[in-house]
Parts: structure tokens; C-alpha cells; sequence
């Protein structure tokens, strides 16, 4: 039971690393305890804006199951 | 004509000049277009605290990228009667006076072009995962924001 | 940098892409750029009465032409901030899926550059002394109306 | 005390004329007058619809004087 964490831009420069593999029960199984996990571990994100998204959709909560991808994206600058 | 098949908008580096004269020039032969729409993004070198951006490099959550481009040409295909619509974006290093996006629609008659274009631009800015690292002359950086 | 100067809008027979492409090149070293839009007129092969449109003949009252075309511009660079503004459009025949017009705008920021690019096309359509000559393929014509 | 007349498109097709020189006399010294001289001259200029320009401004009615360039322009049909 895991999932996949990924970090894009400003946010993998501030955790130092673009993609990381979990085990469920360390992060906990929703967004939020996800998001609580992480600013834990990387102090620094805490100071960035960012949006999360499961699966390459974006979402503000709900629950995490075994193999989902779930992304760090900060703020957009395409074009 | 529609094409729905998912088409890869990214591209390694900036886009050359000659690649929109060539997609302008693939549609002569669609003879019931009456109007294209074109939008460019050119990396500007802002001066930001006294420093000179060089240039911008971009990187992107490329799967969720290509899928967010996709759904936009697809809702901007059912909101607007275009006979085409191209996107394309850099990845990688894009100099100063480059360009990195390049949104290009046709239609019969101009307005839908033009609003089509209009779309698909202020869409991609807010929907599509792509970060810009500001280079500066002094090889610091910035990670820019779309306003 | 604006420039004042009248600019004559005016060529013989269809636009080349490539002088679109050269356009866009040519705009790389100014870097305070950072959108350009474009508006390209392209004659289509209407099907009028079952007869099918082969080229469109323009002509003009050159002299009040150019003058309007100037108005238009000056007008367009004091109500838009502007980097550039050009304007190309033919003269003779054009056929259709060739391009007629060319309208290309360059500012900061998208929205300066596509608002008045979208002005500028408006008003040549309503304002410029130009006429079009539907050349059918059965050598029969009749004259286009702008709407 | 002459006026220059220029026809154009739809125009100069039922004149026949692309441009003609007249006496002031001849056609009236006004726009209205001069309308009136073109349509009995070229009665087939009658069905069209055309503005016109003195000195390469649009101008409804007015007078002429010597030496002014008046054009016959039908619906435009630029871009």
C-alpha cells in the first residue's frame, strides 16, 4: 500500500527531490494528512504557494489509495 | 475538419518563426478558412531588482499538461465552430526575444477565430502545469507566476 | 518604440507565410515584447448560386486608403500601449486560401497586444476604401460586401 | 473651375469611367447636386449603394469648389 509523490518547480527545489514512493500508513490516508506530512518533512514548502492534484486532477481533500500519484504543483507560468 | 486525436503540444526549446510560417502555410489548401487567429508568447527580459532575466526555463507535469491541453481544445472545439486549432509550447531553455507558446485557430469567419484564440490563451495560462524558472544574468533564478 | 512614420500597407498580389515568419524574427531582439497576436485575412472558396469563388480581385482608392490606414494605427497606438503595430494587405489577385491580410500587434502584455489587434481588424474592414472583385470559375464576378 | 470624379469597384463597372474631370457648372456646387448630375449620367450607378468622399474624406453633402477630388466609393470590402 503506497503512493507516488511528486514535486514540481519551486516546490522540488525547496524538498530537494521531484518524485518520492510512500508507504500509505506513513502519510496517512487523506490529502490532508498528506499535505501535514509533507511541510513536516520539508520545512520549506510550507512558505510556497501550491495546489495538489491525485491522479493528474486537481483536489482540496478526500482520501488516498494504494497507487495513486499525487503531485506538489506551485503556481502556473505556462506561455 | 475536427481532429480529436490527442496531439503533443510540447516542444524541446524555443519555437522558430519558420514552424509558423509552415502551419500557416498547411492550411492554404482548406479553402472554406476565412480567418486565422494567432497568439505568441515572447519571453520578455524583465528587470527584476536591478537584474536581467536571460531566460526562462520551462518544465512541466508533462501527463497532466498534455491531458489539461487536450480537454481545452476539446471544450474549445465544442464552444467554437474553428475548421483548426494548433497548440504548441516550449520545454526547456527559451531565451529572452524567443518565443515559447505559440495558439494558433482558423475559421470561416474572423470573430470565431479570433475568440477561440482568446480562449484557448486564458486557458492554458490558468489550467495547464507548466513552471517557469526566471534565469538571471547573474545565475540566480526566479520562479515566475502568470498574472 | 512607436513608429509614426506612415507605412505603406499595400502588396502586390498574396501575402507569403514566409513574410509572416520574417516579421516574428524580426521582433526577437525587441525583448521588452512579450505577446504578439496576429490576424490573418485567408480568401475562401465561398460557394455563391453553385458557382465557387476563385480569387478575389482587390483594388483600391489607394491615396485614402493609406491615409485611413495610418488614422488606424495612430489611433490604435494611442489608445493601446503598443511595442509595434503592422499592417499588410493586397492589392490584385489573391486566391482563395491565400492570404489577403495581415495584422500583427506586439506589446508587454496579451491583452494590449490581442485587444488592439482585434481593434485594428474592425476597423480596416469598416473604415479602408478597398473593394473585392469575386472572380467565379465560370469567369463570371460579383462584388463582396463586408459585414 | 473644374472637379476630378473617381468611381471605384461596382461603381466604375456601370460608369464605365475610373476617373473623369468636370466643369463646376456642368454638375452644381454641391455633393447633392453632384449626386443627382452622376445618377442621370450613369443610370445604372442608381441601384448601388456607395458613400462619398471629398478630398478623400467621407462626407454626406457639402459644397465643391474648384479643384476637389470627389469619390464614388461602394461597400468596402477589405481583409
Amino acid at each position: 500500500m503506497s503512493i507516488t509523490i511528486k514535486y514540481f518547480g519551486a516546490i522540488a527545489e525547496a524538498t530537494g527531490v521531484t518524485e518520492e514512493k510512500v508507504a500509505l500508513e506513513e502519510v496517512g490516508n487523506s490529502i490532508e494528512e498528506l499535505r501535514s506530512y509533507c511541510l513536516t518533512k520539508y520545512g520549506d514548502v510550507g512558505d510556497l504557494s501550491f495546489q495538489v492534484a491525485v491522479n493528474q486532477s486537481l483536489t482540496t481533500s478526500g482520501s488516498l489509495k494504494d497507487g495513486d500519484e499525487v503531485a506538489f504543483l506551485p503556481p502556473f507560468a505556462g506561455g | 475538419m475536427k481532429n480529436k486525436e490527442p496531439k503533443k503540444v510540447f516542444m524541446a526549446g524555443p519555437i522558430p518563426p519558420e514552424k509558423i510560417a509552415k502551419s500557416i502555410a498547411n492550411h492554404q489548401s482548406k479553402t472554406n478558412i476565412g480567418a486565422h487567429s494567432i497568439f505568441l508568447g515572447q519571453v520578455r527580459a524583465d528587470e527584476i531588482d536591478g537584474k536581467k532575466v536571460n531566460a526562462i526555463e520551462y518544465s512541466a507535469y508533462e501527463e497532466m499538461a498534455e491531458k489539461a491541453f487536450h480537454e481545452i481544445r476539446e471544450s474549445a472545439f465544442s464552444q467554437f465552430d474553428m475548421t483548426c486549432c494548433h497548440i504548441y509550447h516550449s520545454l526547456g531553455t527559451v531565451k529572452a526575444g524567443e518565443l515559447c507558446l505559440f495558439v494558433f485557430t482558423s475559421s470561416a469567419h474572423r470573430k470565431v477565430a479570433i475568440e477561440a484564440c482568446n480562449y484557448l490563451v486564458e486557458e492554458i495560462k490558468a489550467k495547464v502545469p507548466v513552471f517557469g524558472k526566471e534565469l538571471f544574468e547573474d545565475e540566480s533564478h526566479q520562479w515566475k507566476v502568470n498574472q
